[in-house]
């Protein structure tokens, strides 16, 4: 065991910091940092600035394209855009359907479709989840049949990111009813231009509508586009949830909202002093910021443990988590920042472009609908209650 | 004491109920018609005494009626009229003002809403940079009020502003009653998170007549406080009907929500977290009920504690349980579509009205 | 609703608070208020002051002797006995066996023990929890057999307070093997000096030995010392259960341990000032008070609707878990008072008769101690989880 | 950074792991035996450099030694002699106290205990009243200490003394090394709730030779504040050792208690339960091994910060993990047969020691 940074590692957070500092564009930097909402092009402006660096994909390896960094590198990376103001780099290409290529795909899916993603020409999103199969993936019911050359696909789709932007989805589809539950699911790529392609979008709490409803009606799929071997899709499944694991800790939202609380703190008043000098709002800021000291060093052990090519479980479900509650109290702090401001509410205000006026004038709008936003985190990717069973599971063994 | 309505409480409880399940579509911002409605049902004679053709009820009635607009997420500006509104002006308002505008409230054609906060000032009722400076017959106010709820439906503000001392100072504070048209007055309204309105209002050299004082010059403080309390009191009883309705509908969908081939309700962390949420609404009721019973304490200490606890409880649970509620619905709390969401909302937005819990464990302290 | 104290109750409160303040006895007392050992004769004597007084059984009828309050009068008396400084009266007799017998007991039972549980004659202990079954009562084994006029008893109980007091102890026994586990179950009368009754004390987390283990071979008990019908003693068991259950709600400790904390953070220094200054200390202490504030009118709504004849269920539940969690976070807060003087303990210094010198000089050596102490609450009476699968029941139906 | 043990480390924890097992009996109070044992095993020189005779190891070295005797309950003064002791003397002792004391302490043959809190005082370091007066070729000091950890088996006891300034001053105070048994000096022993030693140490005229004096005069509050941080380091390694062994006991009784006709580890709240607790033990070892990293740090306030928020982090889930073992293990939690009323006793003593979590976490905040 040694606890030192090494002079590299230093190196490399200078490195990482110097360039988005300046290369990240302002206007992006501006919407992220102030909590509006980010546009499509904005995602693929950025990455395409990474990707001409040569850090379009932390981590994929150096011969697809990607960095070979190691997992301790790509937090750094991650932990020093947010807190830049970089947006999050979409993951549904990147962390998702490029590794199942990569490890599952053909050499024509490869050469097809993996540079597409460093550079977002293709913007890929995720058919996973299905009305009444949250939790429970296997029990999904979107069906793909076999006629002649193609795959007929009926279903639907949802709480998929993004959908509304994205031109390819990956679906988990049914290719088999028989059999158990996770025996006949196959893992196929549908081009969302096809025919028969719906998306509905989801308004959510925050009057956002990054979530979508897909319907998928008679789309024909060429054979071409499964990815691995039929009936084997569980697989892909599985090897997915086992990737990149240490990603779903949200250091670098986690940072950024700290950062974020407490320049706030200091900025907002109260009774003629800075908020942060108030010791009831301090010491739950000194709180939370222990608390995310605590999950950065959890992340680095696991890291370390990734690193040693070792896999990890509860620790995962651990930085999930941590990792959402710590975003849910930091919101929940930037929101009551805002004091009575928290009230009033202009949901076109997050567009960068609005030109009106809020009710404080400044940055204190989207405060409120971020706090509402966030309660998906403990949701999302896996509910924090099922992480818990596996936690316990990992304790007690299966059968206790 | 009896915590069991009487006939009449009943009778009152299923006439609100009845009303609001008549309604079809959850009204944004103001509605005339609804205001109505409030008027030929006598509501808004609540807090009115019988004089001026209100109802005389006790906090009791305003408890009852609070609940169950919390239960239908009732958005009118029912608290800034015709709880905070009528009190105050029933209890300092001069014989002139009170003949004037009481009966109007009760009618529905008159609309008050209180601008004390101000910009920077935070929760702080006494954090007043205002001015009102008196000019022959009559007073010069200037300055800029926050988040005035309700303020761009209101036909006349109730302004607090400063005719001495210094600021923060709870001296030297004065109630103005001011027309919402009057020149100098610049209302900007401006939608809630919970689909309510409120308004930033700048006063530049606006002339009141000195007829507009209400109470005494330079002891606004006071009764302002006690006013606030009364508002505080029936928020606090509409966090407890949005959580009892939240709990009703939570305990719906762990009983028919399948997932792993069961009712999601068998799943034993999840009855735990429900009998957590239904503990923390239990908690929040009986601290309601004390709201209520303390509100007319003839000793200020006792009320502030009182009203400072509820409030402080209320939004800790209000956070908890819309937290959780959305937390049980999974992905579809998230959504729009769904209640829940709204009720989150609606409790969060209490939270952040006159003081969340931070401030009133605070206020609290500084009696105990 | 009518949520006015009436002048009947304010005049009662002040009635009990002017007795126990003039007939108190001074040395119980200081040992209640300074959290050390209570002794038999010391319960014996509060009870028999209480009883010349006519409120020796505040629970019960006045043709029993009893006082035939109601309970919001029950709670108002509990807590100005508590805040003063009374020890708490043995509820073994009065609130479990003395009821059962008003209930379910023959007329010589009730001539026989009634009047001597208002005098504490006899100290009755409760012989329900068994090894092996704590909160599942119905699996229990300790077994009666008749063998002509008596049963002869065998089996072991635990968690028995004050059995080495105790001269008398009622049980729950198995009279039959067979049948659903609940039906064979039955209450007997034990005399504590019958030949095969053996005591044996259970050393707890703070040295304190008031429960223990109480060993039943081959014990004769008379037939006559049957209560009700033989193989109904579940029904009893229950009718315990859902007696009274406004006491567990433990207002009189809460109360008491609060008025000792702000007292104490009074006293204690921090920097020169009282702690109570202390931010953030004072605000534990708010957000306590306030917990104190909720439970106490909860308390008052369930009084209510037990005056109203209605049996309350998952009031009782919530009582419990808030009452016991709301000792606890007391305790602890108290043991943070003392600061580095929580470490050092001397167990002995728990007798009022100790003569030395506690490390502190004055009262902060039992303070850690308590806070051990107080972790029992949220497992005896039925553990906090119990209560919250009752709750969960009542909100979700049996079959969820 | 590589947070696996190297071989010597992992030699290193299995030999305490295997000296600590062959110990049949928890000892309570001091024992010469484990002391001698402990000087044998070269564990006293942990942290005494090599020209002393020590080892001159890392914080690593002592944070595994210091986890396994959470694990094991082990209660010897190590950390009062051996960390906190041998670490001030190597810091700021002069060539001839260094060559005299530090060498004694490795072959077991001087133990010292830290005499700076004062009653009164709770955790403030810098709240002293004992006072050093200088006359002629001494030092005379008077004054009381309070909770001096193992006071009663020191031979030397580190005093810290005010030499100027006023109460609560940073500035003004000096360390001397006081002869335990010189006269003047009352050193009155007790137990401890978990079973250790501490003395309230009474120096009535106390006559300390120049000599005495340990660093600079009037600056001893800088290696003072140091010193302990590295005592909080060690503690809070060992409390996650004592946190490491109440969640296997925990999770055994999970899995072999059975309730209602199954093992309770089938229910699902109390599966939960346990895994809140390892978040909670998982968190505080990532702060034991940030103290660890960051003891050295050279800037105080990111030590300062670093120590603080491992503190205060360890105190919290102390306090949970301990509280819900014994909730978990039920009624035989809560008797002394158990080990785990014991593992409880000593995390409650941790938080309490050198500043609990509410201590800590206003420390931190004055460096936000």
């Amino acid at each position: 065991m040694d606890l030192r940074e090494s002079p590299e590692t230093q190196t490399f957070r200078a490195e990482v910091a110097g360039f988005v500092a300046a290369r990240l564009p302002p206007d992006i930097r501006a919407k992220v940092l102030g909590f509006l909402r980010i546009e499509r092009q904005d995602y693929v402006r950025w990455q395409r600035i990474l990707n001409e660096r040569g850090w379009g994909a932390p981590s994929w390896p150096r011969e697809q394209g990607g960095t070979g960094w190691n997992a301790r590198q790509r937090s750094l990376f991650e932990e020093e855009c947010f807190v830049a103001g970089a947006p999050r780099q979409m993951p549904f290409g990147l962390s998702m359907v490029g590794p199942v290529l990569q490890a599952f795909g053909s050499e024509h899916q490869q050469k097809r479709f993996l540079p597409r993603i460093l550079t977002m020409e293709d913007w890929w999103c995720q058919g996973y989840s299905e009305p009444g199969a949250g939790s429970d993936l296997a029990s999904l019911t979107t069906r793909a049949e076999r006629q002649d050359d193609v795959y007929i696909v009926n279903g639907q789709k949802t709480w998929t990111s993004f959908a509304h932007w994205a031109n390819w989805i990956f679906c988990l589809v049914r290719t088999r009813a028989s059999g158990k539950p996770q025996e006949g699911i196959s893992f196929l790529l549908i081009d969302m231009t096809s025919p028969g392609v719906r998306v509905k979008p989801i308004r959510t709490l925050d009057e956002g509508a990054d979530v979508n409803e897909v319907f998928l009606d008679d789309v024909a799929v060429p054979m071409a586009n499964l990815v691995g071997e039929e009936n084997r899709g569980w697989t892909i499944a599985k090897f997915l949830l086992g990737h990149e694991r240490t990603t779903i800790a949200g250091i670098g939202t986690c940072k950024r909202l700290l950062v974020r609380l407490k320049e706030l703190a200091r900025s907002e008043p109260k009774r003629g002093r800075p908020l942060i000098e108030d010791p009831r709002f301090r010491d739950r800021i000194v709180k939370v910021e222990i608390d995310v000291r605590a999950h950065e060093w959890s992340l680095m052990r696991a890291s370390s443990l990734e690193q040693a090519g070792k896999s990890i479980g509860a620790e995962a479900s651990i930085l999930k988590i941590r990792g959402s509650e710590i975003q849910q109290e930091l919101s929940q702090l930037l929101m009551e920042c805002a004091g009575p401001y928290a009230i009033p509410h202009l949901p076109e205000a997050l567009n960068a472009e609005f030109a009106g006026e809020t009710a404080d004038g400044h940055g204190l709008n989207a405060l409120a609908a971020q706090y509402l936003d966030l309660r998906k985190v403990s949701i999302y990717g896996g509910t924090n209650e099922v992480q818990k069973n596996l936690i316990a599971r990992a304790l007690l063994g299966s059968q206790p | 004491m009896n915590f069991s309505y009487s006939e009449e409480q009943q009778m009152l409880a299923e006439t609100v109920m009845r009303w609001l399940a008549a309604e079809t579509v959850v009204q944004r911002g103001f509605s005339p018609e609804r205001w109505g409605e409030l008027a030929e049902l006598g509501l808004l004679g609540l807090n009115v005494d019988e004089d001026h053709g209100g109802l005389g009820a006790t906090p009791v009635e305003t408890l009852i009626v609070m609940q169950e607009f919390g239960r239908a997420l009732f958005g009118q500006p029912f608290v800034s009229t015709a709880v905070v509104g009528a009190a105050l002006l029933g209890n300092i308002g001069s014989a002139a003002q009170r003949d004037d505008m009481l009966p109007r409230i009760v009618n529905g054609s008159l609309r008050v809403a209180l601008a004390t906060l101000e910009p920077g000032a935070r929760f702080d009722l006494a954090d007043i940079s205002t001015t009102a400076v008196r000019q022959g017959q009559s007073y010069v106010l200037n300055g800029r009020k926050a988040v005035v709820l309700h303020g761009d439906s209101a036909h006349v503000l109730i302004v607090c502003a400063r005719t001495s001392g210094g600021q923060r100072d709870q001296d030297g504070l004065t109630l103005f009653l001011v027309d919402a048209t009057a020149a100098g007055v610049t209302v900007r309204g401006s939608p809630t998170l919970d689909g309510q309105r409120a308004a930033e209002i700048s006063l530049a050299d606006v002339q009141v007549p000195l007829d507009s004082v209400l109470g005494e010059i330079g002891s606004g403080y006071v009764p302002l406080e006690w006013a606030v309390d009364r508002g505080i009191a029936a928020l606090c009883a509409e966090a407890v009907g949005a959580m009892e309705k939240l709990m009703e509908l939570t305990a719906e969908h762990l009983r028919t929500r399948k997932q792993f081939g069961q009712p999601i309700g068998r799943f034993q962390a999840l009855q735990h977290r429900l009998a957590d949420m239904q503990i923390a609404v239990e908690q929040a009721r009986s601290m309601a009920l004390q709201a209520a019973a303390l509100i007319e304490h003839p000793q200020r200490n006792e009320r502030r504690k009182a009203l400072s606890a509820a409030k402080a409880m209320i939004g800790r649970s209000g956070h908890f349980v819309g937290q959780q509620a959305v937390q049980l619905h999974g992905g579809m709390g998230m959504t729009a579509e769904l209640a829940v969401g709204n009720y989150f909302k609606r409790l969060t937005c209490i939270d952040m009205t006159w003081g969340n819990t931070d401030h009133h464990v605070e206020l609290y302290g500084d009696l105990l």
